[in-house]
């Protein structure tokens, strides 16, 4: 059985010394092991952005696709070939400015993928913009005078696009991160993960101590029920999103795959191209 | 007796003017016609006049013609728009109900027939279709058997009542035609037909099959006129075989599913138009830089922007050649008939993986919504071919630091392939340039060697008919050139033209990108003139021509852009027209 | 002074008869009228879609742009002349699928506009296809075995987002709908409005006798404060998004524009083009 | 003494390596130097090589020497990577602390100066590269005086200490060196300069000013490399003015917010490289649709995809030239220098405005990030036209009924223009075809004169200079041609070449579209080779005259698509090499 060391390879990432994604990266890893997957079981795919390299990183299937289409290319993925285990990551950039539009489509798509956001309220690869986590008042290359767009509540969107799965982690929190991350890909559903990964280059606010001051972990609430939507919803709006852990899941809901009628258990990957004499006929007949 | 005639229905959009035309139709193919149609609608639900011009042949025809013998209307803007296209001697089968009225000045004669009073003497206006139909099969003398066979296979599922009152509903209108005409009128009497069983369906159509007899389980799109048939189709089709489509949020997720899909080895793909395609740029560089197969299909319709979203236009030809940025190898191929798109759909998927690259199927509206008559798809014919893809089987043992050479430089340019799941096939992909395993790579040696390589896929590159040719001559006057749906309609041109003695060759291209220069140089050189002929205003198709191969002096060009599709007169006038002016001959 | 005849024009539109957009457009007609407004001070933006062509029935600046893009161009416009009341409009599929992204953002932003989604729940234009906004198991053109995706709940996330203003309409309680609007217009950041706009042509399920039977109008709720955004995510969520009236406001906030540092109370496009010499050759100082 | 010299520096990314370079280059620019610079970066935050080699001369010189003089290095695979371009007799300076270490087959003297020991006795390691800085000064025998000028500058924010410490840091690095050299290297030693004030800017800063020079108050965008500059320079500069610039979502929003705003009647834009152009391409088809002047600004970067993000090429012609779905009026300008990216720019609003129409400004990275000294840019020549925009002075009154007919068929194509707002100037825009009023039309005439009036606007359309000529020859032996950057190494290859007894013409295209095939023309004629000079892989300016002018079999290509600059000896190899094997001359 693989360990977290079949999952590394041999290159070195190139994330500035102490960032954030290093762990993302390791808990990836290692909730893959624990999992009992071999690296040939998984595909991770990327967006573009520091957070982007992850998936060279990885000894797996890896594609590194452009800006913010990551979930496309992970949804389509696991259309063609559902018995791979599908990693979706990118960073806040890649997931809430460009490429928002598929992260709520593929939450209330409901397909079986799990998807890791980077999130360091910035965009590090092209040098510290705001990116829509940055607070209001943030001040960055793009906004000196600091940001005055409301920043965005991914979690809270979640609940309301009909997330199955909402959890959150940090960097800092490794135990934490990967059993989150575990749980994500057990979750026979979409699972959306967002994750306190901070950039020490060029996010001077929240850095590691901000947010281990400000986290709330979810287990630190007294009777928290991760099946509880408006429950979920509310505690999020309370915490101003800093709850961390496993937020919400939706165990009943069956994931988009075994929604579909006929789509088979076999992947579609593995049935023939060919298609039967017989049945090329027969759909002939209709345009007779 | 004649050996061909043209048909039209008109009435108001959404109002159910379709299902008269294909009854009509569907029933004509069945006794061995060859049907050629064209519907005019526009761009909203409910209103405007629409219409639906059906060429009936006892011999193949792939164009609309000229004029028009019958038109069939259900109301009098169908007359007004319509009156001017019938010959001399055309007759109009109108609704008496709104007291129909012909300009004085044509020489076409009225039949007024109570389509709406029979129909709901028979319990509902509806009927009035099949009252109309009926009609048409009294005057042209038409036996009545397949219809009512149509008749009972489309309305079966709702019983044997609703099937009796639709045949009720023939009869009578068949009956109230003769008895004002009295009698069918002999020259819209057809000519037997040979009684061959032929398919009839639109591109689109046969797209979707063609897609899934080369393997397609899955499809993501969204939806857009004239391509959303496809889509349906397969929504329809796919669960059968345990295949699906996705409606995406938007032609962006939708191309770059397909692509998700295909590295993950499926066979899928998208299809959409001009807007969507235009949205589809950055992701066809990925599939491109990542050498992902994927098969995108567009067809073409008016254009800049939304432009006329219901019309017949060939512009996309260089957004599709040349868009997104930097290079990337990638093959356009342009059907030119219905059978053709079933079968270049297919080929697609097999270029697509033999050359790692995205292809595009260029459709135009007039192909992919015309319902033609289409030869028997010959199921022999669709070979499944997967290129350097490694199976398990072929794929050796290797250890883990060893990653698989995704990218590997090869003499051709094309690299191994293995999708994820394989044991030994692990490897990286990257939109960034990369190493031979697939790592981003950025020195300046590599860099060369992959640009190289990528270009080098499709050197040479040939589909087995890259150009249609019909050359009779040796050195003709004239090399007509075309794409898409023309070649009907230039075939008919040139034979007007050729019975006055010039002499003409005829090619079209089937594969626009690379261009096949070696193939059409020949004609070229031989001819002493090029017209091209495209339904664009710029004349893309010329450039590629001048691009590629040359004789800028003597290509000229023919061109419409108004939204309809050419007619063989508008060709050789325009034909005629350019050799006087230029005194060419 | 304008009446709402004044923004009438002389096209008759081509949606169906009893098509829901028409109230949509007759409600903004009397909105306007009943602000004072004079045409020439109105500019209304469409998407593409049979609620698209709205822009092209009302005597005002009408712009008809591509499908998904129109709050991009609203932003736009509003940045250049800030004087002009701007109001965008759309289907669900353009604001809801295509559009999302942007829905998203332009909400966060906060630009003053008033943006109303002609809400379907179906592809109108292009004959009945599903939207973001069709329940699961509705059947349509492209899902004949019923929906299967979770259906987006645009005002939950428009709260989750942090809107300012949140209001859903429906065609037939068309003072309800002048008064959204009105209040829309008035509001200054941005206004988000829904609107049940019912398809008389493909949707048989959502008609108007559905939605009569099952819209909660925020004035039948005891004691419902409109201030409170918890509250209304609450409310939200326990109607399944079926409340009606302005569910929620945010006077506290200013505008996008009146946070900009140092964007001027006159509109861009009436300030002179021509930079004076001595601010160009300030300028280039920094490069000497 | 010498005229001119090249220096680079070398280190770790994310370690300020961005400093050293300009202070030298500031300092020498205020002497009267032209300088001409171009860094070597990675996309990646820290760490990686990177470096900066910046050209030094008495006269203007726009391009990168073959080799170098002085290399600064700060960490050994500076040494490594670069000690091969050196000159026989080059030298490295290189800091002690990681014993710098040379190959042993090269001739160049290695100065080993303790900058991080020296730095740390200052206060901190930071100042390391102050003291190499001080280290060239002496072995240059540079005055000290402005480089102290430019860190009082630099640092005069952060208080007096500082900036001493910096200074000090100057000073000691200077005394080091020479007391490890004995005094200054005469082979170094640059002549004087001529004292004249010029500026020193990038190609971005330069469009930036030039769209404020423009009158552009407005600017959304996303940022990409490298074009990210654009909009940061205007964010700290336009708020100034009244203005801002929006960080949109993605490249979408950008241009069509852009788009928005210039209906709006401002002046604004958007500016991204490869990837955000190709999300553009519906965006730009719209506003050639709907007239709608808009300014959008091309980076190039290596592509396809993700490509090669922080490299140079010049791949994006074609599809600037072709993309977007259906015909549309646009035009494509390529500024050749930091001075023509100001004026072109400030230029592009005045066409977009004047034509009614996307006006796309092409650059490419070494243009758009490469720092140069600049001519004083001329306030004078700036011009506001707006074409036909109606102003309310000049907008009669008009009853309600009557629309303003905003697509109004003119002789020259466009049309009046009014902006919302405007009391008698109410009209409609759609991206469907329209009538004049801009109202949805579909009729067949309606739509012919509509394209026919969009493209007419730009027949017979020409910049005031579409391109560059430099043409000593009547009937040269070969004619240079290139795009953007390239127009300096070209020259400098041309000098070269033309010292061995060839004739050479050289013109650079600045007009690509609609391409100035009349302006071209004669030099191609006159020439009997040509060779088009791109950074591509398909010679894509080539094709562009070979369609447009043809000359097929004159036209060779001289490509590179490694990533890197054109170095004017490749170009005068490569030149060199096509003329023995096609036995040209
Ligand atoms: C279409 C497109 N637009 C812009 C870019 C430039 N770009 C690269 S990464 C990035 C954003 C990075 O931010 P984020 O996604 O948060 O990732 P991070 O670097 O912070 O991990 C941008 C704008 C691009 N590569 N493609
Ligand atoms: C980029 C692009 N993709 C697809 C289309 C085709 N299209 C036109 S309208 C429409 C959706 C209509 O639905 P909705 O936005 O809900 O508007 P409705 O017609 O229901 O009012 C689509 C997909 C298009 N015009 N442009
Ligand atoms: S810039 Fe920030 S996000 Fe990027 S690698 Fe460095 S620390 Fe990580
Ligand atoms: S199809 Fe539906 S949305 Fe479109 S006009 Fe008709 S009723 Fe309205
Ligand atoms: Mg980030
Ligand atoms: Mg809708």
């Amino acid at each position: 059985m693989a360990t977290f060391k079949d999952f590394r390879n041999d290159v070195a990432p190139n994330w500035c010394p102490g960032c954030g994604d290093f762990a993302v990266l390791a808990a990836m890893q290692r909730a893959l092991a624990n999992l009992g997957y071999e690296p040939e079981q998984v595909a991770v795919l990327s967006g573009i952005g520091c957070s982007g390299r992850i998936s060279g990183y990885i000894h797996a299937y890896g594609f590194h696709g452009v800006h913010g289409r990551v979930l496309p290319l992970a949804q389509g993925l696991k259309m063609a070939n559902r018995d791979l285990v599908v990693i979706a990551a990118g960073g806040d950039g890649d997931g809430y400015a460009i490429g928002l539009n598929h992260t709520i489509h593929a939450i209330r798509r409901n397909i079986d993928i799990t998807y890791l956001v980077m999130d360091n309220q910035i965009y590090g690869l092209t040098k510290g913009q705001t990116s829509p986590r940055s607070a209001v008042g943030f001040q960055t290359k793009s906004t000196p005078k600091g940001s005055i767009e409301a920043p965005i509540a991914p979690l809270q969107m979640a609940l309301a696009a009909g997330a199955t799965f909402v959890a959150q982690g940090f960097s800092s929190d490794i135990n934490q991160l990967v059993n989150i991350i575990e749980e994500g890909i057990r979750h026979p559903g979409f699972a959306m993960i967002n994750i306190f990964s901070p950039c020490v280059t060029f996010n001077k606010i929240n850095t590691y101590d901000w947010f281990k001051q400000n986290v709330v972990p979810t287990d630190t609430i007294e009777g928290y029920d991760r099946h509880d939507r408006n429950k979920a919803m509310q505690t999020l709006m309370e915490t101003d999103g800093m709850l961390t852990g496993i937020i919400y899941q939706d165990q009943e809901t069956p994931s988009y795959q075994d929604r579909i009628p006929g789509f088979r258990k076999e992947p579609l990957v593995k049935q023939p191209l060919k298609l039967e004499r017989e049945a090329f006929v027969e759909l002939l007949e209709e345009f007779a | 007796m004649v050996d061909q005639l043209s048909w039209k229905v008109g009435g108001q959009q959404g109002e159910g003017i379709e299902k008269p035309g294909d009854l009509f139709a569907t029933a004509l193919n069945r006794l061995g016609y060859y049907l050629y149609g064209y519907r005019h609608f526009s761009s909203r639900i409910k209103g405007g006049h629409t219409n639906n011009k059906i060429r009936v042949s006892t011999r193949p025809m792939r164009s609309l013609p000229d004029d028009l013998d019958i038109l069939v209307a259900f109301d009098q803007e169908t007359i007004d728009v319509n009156v001017r296209e019938l010959k001399k001697g055309g007759v109009v089968i109108a609704d008496l109900k709104f007291n129909p009225a012909l300009p004085e000045d044509v020489d076409v004669r009225l039949v007024s027939v109570p389509f709406t009073e029979i129909a709901k003497g028979l319990g509902s206006t509806l009927m009035k279709n099949m009252v109309a139909v009926g009609a048409t099969i009294g005057i042209m003398d038409l036996p009545i058997e397949p219809f009512q066979e149509v008749v009972t296979e489309l309305w079966g599922r709702k019983g044997q009542t609703v099937v009796e009152k639709n045949m009720a509903a023939l009869e009578e209108g068949k009956k109230a035609a003769l008895d004002i005409v009295g009698g069918p009128l002999p020259e819209f009497k057809l000519a037997p037909a040979d009684g061959k069983k032929r398919l009839f369906m639109i591109g689109n159509e046969a797209l979707a099959l063609g897609a899934i007899a080369a393997g397609v389980r899955f499809m993501s799109a969204y939806p857009i006129t004239p391509s959303s048939e496809i889509m349906e189709y397969l929504i329809k089709t796919l669960p059968k075989f345990g295949g699906t489509v996705i409606q995406t949020e938007d032609e962006l997720a939708a191309i770059v599913m397909a692509i998700g899909a295909n590295y993950g080895g499926a066979r899928a793909f998208t299809a959409s138009a001009g807007p969507g395609l235009s949205l589809m740029t950055e992701a066809i560089g990925l599939a491109g830089m990542t050498e992902t197969p994927v098969v995108i299909v567009d067809t073409q319709r008016g254009g800049p922007s939304t432009g006329l979203p219901t019309k017949q236009e060939q512009s996309d030809l260089n957004a599709m050649v040349y868009s997104t940025h930097g290079e990337i190898p990638k093959i356009v191929i342009a059907p030119s008939t219905v059978e053709e798109c079933f079968y270049d759909m297919a080929e697609a998927f097999n270029l697509a993986e033999e050359y790692q690259c995205p292809v595009i199927v260029l459709t135009d509206l007039a192909l992919s919504l015309g319902k033609q008559t289409v030869e028997p798809l010959d199921y022999d014919r669709v070979e499944i071919r997967r290129g350097k893809y490694l199976g398990d089987e072929t794929l050796p043992e290797r250890p883990k630091e060893e990653l698989f050479k995704r990218y590997e430089f090869t003499l051709d340019g094309i690299s191994p392939r293995t999708i994820p799941g394989q044991k030994y096939g692990i490897h990286h992909v990257t939109g960034v340039e990369h190493s031979e395993t697939g790592r981003p790579s950025e020195t300046a040696t590599n860099r060369k060697k992959m640009m190289d390589k990528r270009l080098q896929k499709l050197k040479g590159f040939r589909i087995k008919t890259p150009i249609h040719v019909h050359a009779p001559h040796d050195r003709p006057d004239i090399l007509f050139v075309g794409i898409n749906s023309t070649e009907g309609v230039i075939r008919e041109a040139m034979e007007r033209l050729e019975k006055e003695g010039l002499k003409i060759n005829h090619i079209h291209i089937r594969q626009l990108y690379p261009f096949p220069a070696d193939d059409v140089r020949p004609y070229l050189e031989a001819s002493e003139h090029v017209f091209v002929v495209e339904q664009n205003a710029t004349g893309q198709l010329a450039q590629h021509m001048i691009l590629n191969v040359g004789y800028r002096e003597k290509i000229h060009r023919i061109l419409k852009y108004d939204g309809n599709p050419f007619l063989p007169k508008e060709i050789e006038h325009e034909a005629r027209a350019l050799i006087k002016a230029k005194e060419l001959i």
